[in-house]
């Protein structure tokens, strides 16, 4: 099941520094699970950040992503209140899409 | 912007549009909003090299406008922090590839104009090991490198 | 059961509340009412690994809270016990062989209980590296206890290098009573023959542990 | 492979201190400090808090109810500054109760919860998605962020656990001839390359008890106050320390008073 992302974006001159936390297994396809059984391969493979809805950041990942994965991303020409969207994919067709409003410098 | 095999896609988007306008915009939304591709081929090259010549960046020349902030000693090879600076102008793209691991190449970020040549992100490490960024820059590709030493954490 | 307990009980507790206050139960109430709690609060795939919680002599002396020290009789009966506790390899032969001490100074594993299963091994980890630096280079050292690295260079191998050596292993309070270093032979964590090896390993000038 | 480029220079250097906290950390001497401080930024344990937040609202159990009749010591339903105050005396079960074992006492009287159920599946397998006790423990003590631990000691029942829990803490066993004190009583010192904290130092004592629960970034799970004290246990050799019990509330009452004055601040992020 697609959990929910945990996503900070905060202004910092005119630059957002957005945070991204995920909750993936991230499985590699090589670990045993207590019983012996080899778990299989489940990771993210596509991350998308749009700002506005323009695309600023597309990623491709592999497993060797570490499990509950870190994005961090900086984008430029940003306004407190903009919207940034987060879109993940992984290799079983499970995908999710979470959205904040950038928040004004601390 | 953008890698060629992306532009490819819109510009497929494009030429389906000419059909029906709706589909098009909803395959515009998807594609950006989460890429289709996925570089199979570098993600399973088992060497380094090879992973390099998937991405198309054979021979990246290293340069010293690629800063990566890694721990020099990881206490968890599981959750290894890695941030990637590129002050290069026009970074199109920037990979992380942890060269001994099993399969090297991590993850694969194309920047649009729209973000700065920056990307933080944790990778799992099998063992100490250079950590490389490869970044694509007005078409050339360009490299630096960092060791991570691994250790085994707690009472062993 | 436990008897002091009632007593004190009965004694202090209409003061506290005429006091309107707590204060301190006293500390042999303490301590049966602590190890009342060590009786029933852990479990054991076996009733004889529940023993493992049971103090012998040295232990209970040894437990001094806080800033608490140790009285000359108490010191004395802690190495008198430990000097009695030391056994010796079957062979006579207290120094082994360093490179299968080296793998055991490296390994922490062994004998640990968890999910109602005892940690399975052929035998345990010396557990050394977890505290003592050893390896000149090595980072991924402890620093609890102090470092090891030249411990032969420094004493040399004489018979006498090994026998110190070897005791203090087996059972360092013979020396140093109370002191951190766990017993490791005195408690059955490692048998004599793994201790001869770890004594090659810090002294043996082939040993990593005596490279320049 | 990558052949050298023989330009650029200083204008890295001169960006770097640009780039804020964490590239700035590069600088710092402790090897591990920037891994550690990289990790702590962005803690996936944050995921975990509303995670227990929407369990602790929920309609849950036998008897469909939710945790918001549960009293942490402040009245039903109060988990501002609750946890500074835990453990402590409950009249109503006539015991010294730390978070987690309040949390069961509630789960069990009010959602109908079986305890053993709840017990066996409170400390989550390592590379799991968690248990739920885990989320609600933290949920609950995040309510307490940036408030200051005040555990008092008023209630005689708290005053023998403090004690037991002092007794334990110095009290050796096993083939390791551990007690905590062995490992936690001094400065500076390490389990290989881990930190032990001081825990007989105020302010070493002060960054325990403001750190847990934590998420652990070996396991990817959150951990409670009564994980990291079952694993000091199984490390030093000893029986499996039983969840909730007495000795665990004792041991956490001693860390918690001495912590007093610590500022909440959860999770916590451990290696």
């Amino acid at each position: 099941m697609a959990e929910p992302m945990k996503i900070r974006a905060t202004l910092q001159g005119d630059i957002a520094d957005v945070r991204i936390l995920f909750l993936h297994p991230m499985e590699t396809g090589t670990r045993k699970d207590s019983k012996g059984d080899i778990v299989p391969r489940h990771f993210i493979q596509n991350v998308a950040v749009t700002h506005n809805g323009k695309t600023v950041l597309d990623g491709q990942w592999s497993q060797a992503i570490s499990r509950n994965p870190f994005l961090g991303l900086r984008v430029k020409g940003a306004k407190a209140g903009d919207k940034i969207s987060v879109t993940w994919t992984d290799n079983k067709g499970d995908t999710r899409t979470d959205e904040v409003a950038v928040a004004a410098a601390l | 912007m953008i890698d060629p095999s992306r532009r490819t896609i819109l510009k497929y988007a494009g030429a389906f549009g000419a059909f029906t306008m709706g589909l098009v915009t909803g395959l515009v939304k998807s594609s950006n909003a989460v890429a289709a591709q996925w570089n199979k081929v570098g993600f399973e090259s088992k060497a380094m090299a090879d992973a390099l010549k998937a991405l198309g960046a054979g021979n990246p020349v290293e340069s010293k406008d690629i800063l990566i902030t890694a721990p020099d000693i990881a206490e968890n090879g599981a959750v290894v922090p890695v941030a990637v600076v590129s002050k290069l102008p026009h970074t199109q793209q920037i990979s992380i590839i942890a060269e001994k691991n099993p399969r090297p190449l991590m993850a694969t970020f194309d920047v649009s104009s729209g973000s700065e040549g920056y990307v933080s992100t944790r990778i799992k490490m099998g063992e100490t090991s250079n950590v490389w960024a490869v970044v694509k820059a007005d078409g050339n590709f360009f490299a630096a490198k960092k060791e991570v030493k691994i250790t085994v954490g707690g009472c062993g | 059961m436990n008897k002091t307990w009632l007593k004190w009980a009965a004694v202090s507790t209409p003061a506290l509340i005429a006091l309107g206050c707590a204060t301190y139960p006293d500390q042999a109430t303490t301590r049966q009412v602590a190890e009342k709690m060590v009786s029933e609060d852990f479990t054991a795939p076996t009733p004889a690994l529940l023993k493992r919680l049971v103090q012998d002599r040295s232990q209970q002396v040894c437990s001094k809270i806080g800033d608490a020290k140790l009285t000359q009789e108490e010191a004395a009966e802690v190495v008198k016990l430990a000097r009695d506790s030391i056994r010796y390899p079957a062979a006579g032969k207290l120094v082994g062989d360093w490179k299968v001490g080296e793998k055991l100074a490296l390994d922490g594993a062994g004998d640990r209980i968890q999910g109602g299963i005892l940690e399975k091994r052929k035998e345990n980890g010396g557990l050394c590296q977890n505290c003592h630096a050893l390896a000149p280079g090595e980072i991924n050292v402890g620093n609890v206890g102090p470092s090891l690295t030249g411990y032969g260079l420094q004493r040399g191998n004489s018979e006498a290098i090994a026998k110190l050596t070897y005791e203090r292993i087996y059972n360092g309070w013979a020396y140093a009573p109370c002191s951190n270093m766990p017993r490791l032979g005195a408690t059955g964590h490692l048998t004599p023959e793994q201790i001869s090896h770890m004594v090659a390993y810090l002294i043996d000038p082939q040993s990593p542990v005596n490279t320049k | 492979m990558p052949r050298k480029q023989n330009s650029i220079t200083a204008l890295a250097v001169v960006c770097l201190a640009t780039w804020g906290a964490a590239p700035a950390m590069a600088q710092s001497g402790d090897p591990l400090a920037v891994g550690r401080q990289m990790l702590a930024e962005d803690n996936p344990g944050e995921l975990w808090i509303e995670r227990g937040k929407t369990l602790f609202h929920q309609k849950r159990g036998p008897q469909d109810a939710s945790l918001e009749q549960c009293d942490f010591g402040l009245g039903p339903g109060k988990l501002e500054g609750a946890t500074t105050r835990l453990p402590r005396y409950f009249p109503d079960t006539d015991r010294v109760q730390d978070l987690e074992s309040r949390l069961l006492t509630c789960m069990v009287q009010l959602q109908g919860f079986n305890r053993d159920d709840i017990v066996k599946r409170a400390i989550s397998p390592a590379g799991s998605n968690g248990s739920d006790v885990e989320a609600l423990t933290l949920y609950i003590t995040s309510r307490s962020n940036g408030m200051k631990m005040n555990v008092s000691l008023s209630h005689q029942k708290e005053y023998d656990m403090y004690k037991a829990g002092e007794y334990l803490f110095y009290r050796r066993s096993g083939q390791t001839d551990f007690a905590c004190v062995q490992c936690h009583g001094g400065a500076n010192k390490r389990i290989r390359l881990q930190d032990l904290i001081h825990m007989t130092d105020k302010k070493g004592v002060q960054e325990v008890v403001s750190t847990w629960p934590a998420y652990r970034g070996a396991h990817f799970v959150v951990r409670t106050m009564q994980w990291r004290l079952s694993d000091c246990f199984w490390q030093m050799r000893l029986p499996e320390l039983t969840y909730a019990s007495d000795v665990s509330i004792a041991l956490t009452t001693y860390l918690h008073y001495q912590g007093n004055g610590a500022v909440i601040k959860v999770p916590g992020f451990k290696r």
